[in-house]
């Protein structure tokens, strides 16, 4: 009983810090419109040097806060143990996968904080450290498709008669994986909706990963009901044998 | 939670003395800041949080009477003013920063900022104390020494205001 | 199997935790003596300033970083004997998970960032000084800036103390994980000031911080030699 | 004295304000305007911080109750943080 309160535990803490990233989304300057490739480095030193105060805090916030997701992976890491699959590969899979995407993440961050630190920087510099981080956070999309893929073939074979997480978070992780996949493209393309501003490298990767996110949530969650609910039938079983012998 | 409680005593006892010896360096650039801070919801925010501390007292008091559902009213009182004081710290850092004395204005208002941020920080790890203290007033066999713990901490927090007042607020 | 000798029985566990005080010692030894990245030079040195800075500790640097880069991986044992002691734990291993995942985090931008990036900039001392100046910001942000993964570890080491039934670790200790999270708030501003208190050299973010580790991974380290010596050498769970 | 628990308290609480109050009134007794330094005013407000910290310790905490050692301490805090602010301040 005080074991389960972990899990949930795990995903307040996630959600809180969840909404608190959303505010810190919102305050970035550069992703209302994401910033374009296109941008002459003098155009990116003055973008440094104009919203210095609100970079630094969306990306303080971030700092502080991304890495606060890992509870809510854990559990999804601690539920994919539970499922019926042949063995416990794919959540070890998961929890690495897990681990570099979120690495990438907190690099990605530390590099705009850092082009923030000094905008009266050398503008080719300014623009290498700007190029560093967008790229670092939108393209590397592997080590999250590994995350989705693992998830989805774990559900797929989770062969429990009420599977941990229901069929459909599976189809929604890989459909999210293929979302994302296109971002890729965006380490070469500067123009047009592959490119790091695009509709599909940008809103379309975020967007989709942050839906997944709440459906991850809630999916961990009804996944903890359930396993609250197996273990007390687990508990008042061996008590109606009991019962019944007598 | 005792250990706890002393330890931070003293970890704000250092910050207060970096911010003196800071203060030291600069007395006019700290006075001249002071000015531009609403002496009166300072003022009203030490109220409120001597309010919420005396509540917990006398929460505590009507534990030990178990009259645990007074004791939990008493506790949700606290919290409630907690949040008053949240409010109307968000309210004041808002309109400084609005007014465009921001973190990075001077060194008062580095450590104004500061201070008070982690103040506040520990008002919100606060509000999770009190829940569990309120949680462990719910149960028919309560133990009394997590309440008194739970009540120590939240007057830990007001104590570190009552300074912080001082220092921040009022002291020429 | 009759029940071995407790040496023996705990051997892999001494080992990871021997790791320990040999890898803090050699951090220390690292930072403080050879690379002069603790305590850290001022981040409102101009670009010369860096430029001189890395031509007279070029070589310490090197020595310096070249060995952390070998012996980094004590900072992986150390982890893996943590989550295992969690593991024991009467929570859920959910948190075990997060702590490995957490540090492993860690590693890199917390550590290694600023390694590679010294080595590059002493790498070749005739670069471009203002690039030299840039790797300079890198190491030293990224090393005392990571603040998520350091603060998320102690948020959890700190739970999973005070719900354990077990008692791997006494409840005190998971308040000295909580001045850490406190720390890491308080290290935030480096990435906005250059002067002061808040700067990377500064009297809070850093002194006071690195006082406050200091009496965290003294205590941590006696208190695994103690949840080991407790450990029953009998029937050791996976 | 006699009191009852809860009386104590509302009579510490009442103490805590018009002191609060008092500090209040001391630092704008002067005009709002006026900001100048005045040792007078820190002291009284020192005075003050020390008597409220001390009925939160000894009071509301209920330090007075409690082992020797702990008694120390706060009363080792709070004199090492008056008198270095107070040192700081006069220097």
């Amino acid at each position: 009983m005080p074991a389960l309160n972990v899990q949930r535990i795990s995903l307040w803490i996630s959600l809180g810090f969840g909404a608190v990233m959303l505010v810190a989304f919102v305050a970035f300057p550069g992703f209302f419109p994401p910033m374009s490739p296109r941008m002459s480095a003098d155009q990116v030193a003055a973008f440094y040097r104009d919203h210095q105060s609100a970079i630094r805090f969306s990306m303080i916030t971030f700092n502080f806060c991304s890495v606060m997701l890992m509870p809510l992976y854990m559990v999804v890491v601690y539920q994919m143990k539970r499922m019926a699959t042949p063995t416990q590969v794919f959540a070890y899979s998961y929890l690495s996968a897990v681990v570099s995407g979120a690495t990438l993440f907190a690099l990605a961050d530390l590099f705009w904080l850092i082009a923030a630190f000094r905008p009266e920087r050398d503008p080719n510099l300014t623009m290498l450290l700007n190029d560093l981080a967008w790229i670092t956070f939108v393209t590397p999309v592997g080590m999250l498709i590994g995350q989705n893929l693992c998830l989805a073939l774990g559900i797929f074979f989770d062969s429990r008669p009420r599977p941990i997480f229901p069929r459909w978070v599976a189809v929604v992780s890989v459909v999210t994986a293929l979302a994302m996949a296109p971002s890729a493209a965006a380490v070469a393309v500067r123009t047009g909706p592959l490119a790091w501003n695009g509709v599909v490298s940008f809103w379309l990767r975020t967007g989709a990963y942050a839906v997944f996110l709440a459906v991850l949530f809630f999916a961990a969650r009804s996944a903890i009901n359930q396993e609250e609910r197996d273990e007390a039938s687990d508990a008042l079983e061996p008590m109606e044998a009991a019962g019944a012998a007598v | 939670m005792w250990l706890f409680v002393l330890g931070d005593l003293f970890i704000f006892l250092a910050y207060f003395v970096i911010f003196m010896i800071y203060r030291r360096w600069d007395p006019t650039l700290f006075l001249g800041s002071e000015r531009h801070l609403d002496l009166a919801i300072g003022a009203i925010n030490t109220l409120v949080l001597l309010t919420s501390s005396c509540l917990v007292a006398l929460g505590v008091g009507a534990a030990r009477r178990a009259q645990l559902q007074r004791a939990a009213r008493f506790v949700q009182g606290a919290i409630a003013c907690g949040a008053l004081f949240l409010a109307l710290k968000a309210f004041e850092w808002v309109r400084l920063a609005h007014d465009g004395y921001t973190f990075t204005h001077n060194n008062f208002f580095m450590f104004f900022f500061a201070l008070t941020g982690v103040h506040a920080f520990h008002i919100l790890m606060g509000f999770i104390v009190l829940a569990v203290v309120r949680r462990e007033l719910r149960t028919d066999h309560f133990r009394e020494h997590v309440v008194v713990a739970g009540a120590v901490y939240w007057h830990m927090v007001d104590l570190i205001w009552v300074v912080l007042f001082a220092l921040l607020y009022v002291m020429r | 199997m009759t029940a071995a000798p407790d040496r023996t029985g705990k051997r892999d566990l001494w080992i990871c935790w021997w790791t320990a005080p040999v890898f803090y010692l050699l951090f220390g030894l690292i930072f403080v003596l050879l690379t002069r990245v603790m305590p850290p030079p001022r981040p409102s040195m101009s670009t010369a300033q860096i430029g001189a800075f890395f031509a007279e500790h070029r070589t310490t640097i090197q020595i310096g970083f070249a060995l952390l880069i070998v012996v980094i991986a004590g900072s992986a044992v150390l982890s893996g004997l943590v989550a295992y002691q969690m593991k024991r734990m009467s929570v859920q291993p959910v948190f075990a998970y997060g702590y490995i995942a957490t540090l492993a985090v860690g590693a890199v931008p917390g550590c290694l960032l600023c390694a590679i990036s010294f080595l590059t900039a002493t790498f070749r001392p005739d670069r471009d000084p203002h690039q030299i100046a840039m790797l300079y910001d890198v190491a030293l942000l990224s090393f005392v800036g990571s603040l998520g993964c350091f603060a998320a570890q102690y948020l959890i080491l700190a739970i999973a103390i005070l719900l354990d039934k077990n008692k791997i670790f006494p409840t005190w200790f998971a308040y000295v994980s909580i001045w850490q999270i406190v720390t890491e708030l308080l290290a935030a501003p480096v990435f906005i000031f250059k002067h002061g208190p808040f700067a990377w050299n500064g009297a809070i973010a850093f002194y006071e911080g690195t006082l406050l580790f200091g009496v965290y991974i003294s205590c941590f380290i006696p208190l695994l030699r103690k949840a080991i010596q407790q450990q029953p050498s009998e029937r050791l769970p996976a | 004295m006699q009191l009852s628990f809860n009386r104590r308290i509302t009579l510490v609480w009442s103490l805590l304000c018009i002191l609060t109050i008092t500090s209040w009134l001391l630092a704008s007794a002067r005009g709002h305007r006026e900001f100048s330094p005045s040792t007078g005013v820190t002291i009284g407000i020192l005075v003050a911080v020390v008597v409220k910290s001390r009925l939160i310790i000894q009071q509301f905490m209920e330090v007075r109750a409690a082992p020797n050692w702990l008694r120390h301490v706060t009363d080792g805090w709070l004199a090492l943080l008056v008198a270095s602010i107070l040192a700081l301040y006069l220097w």
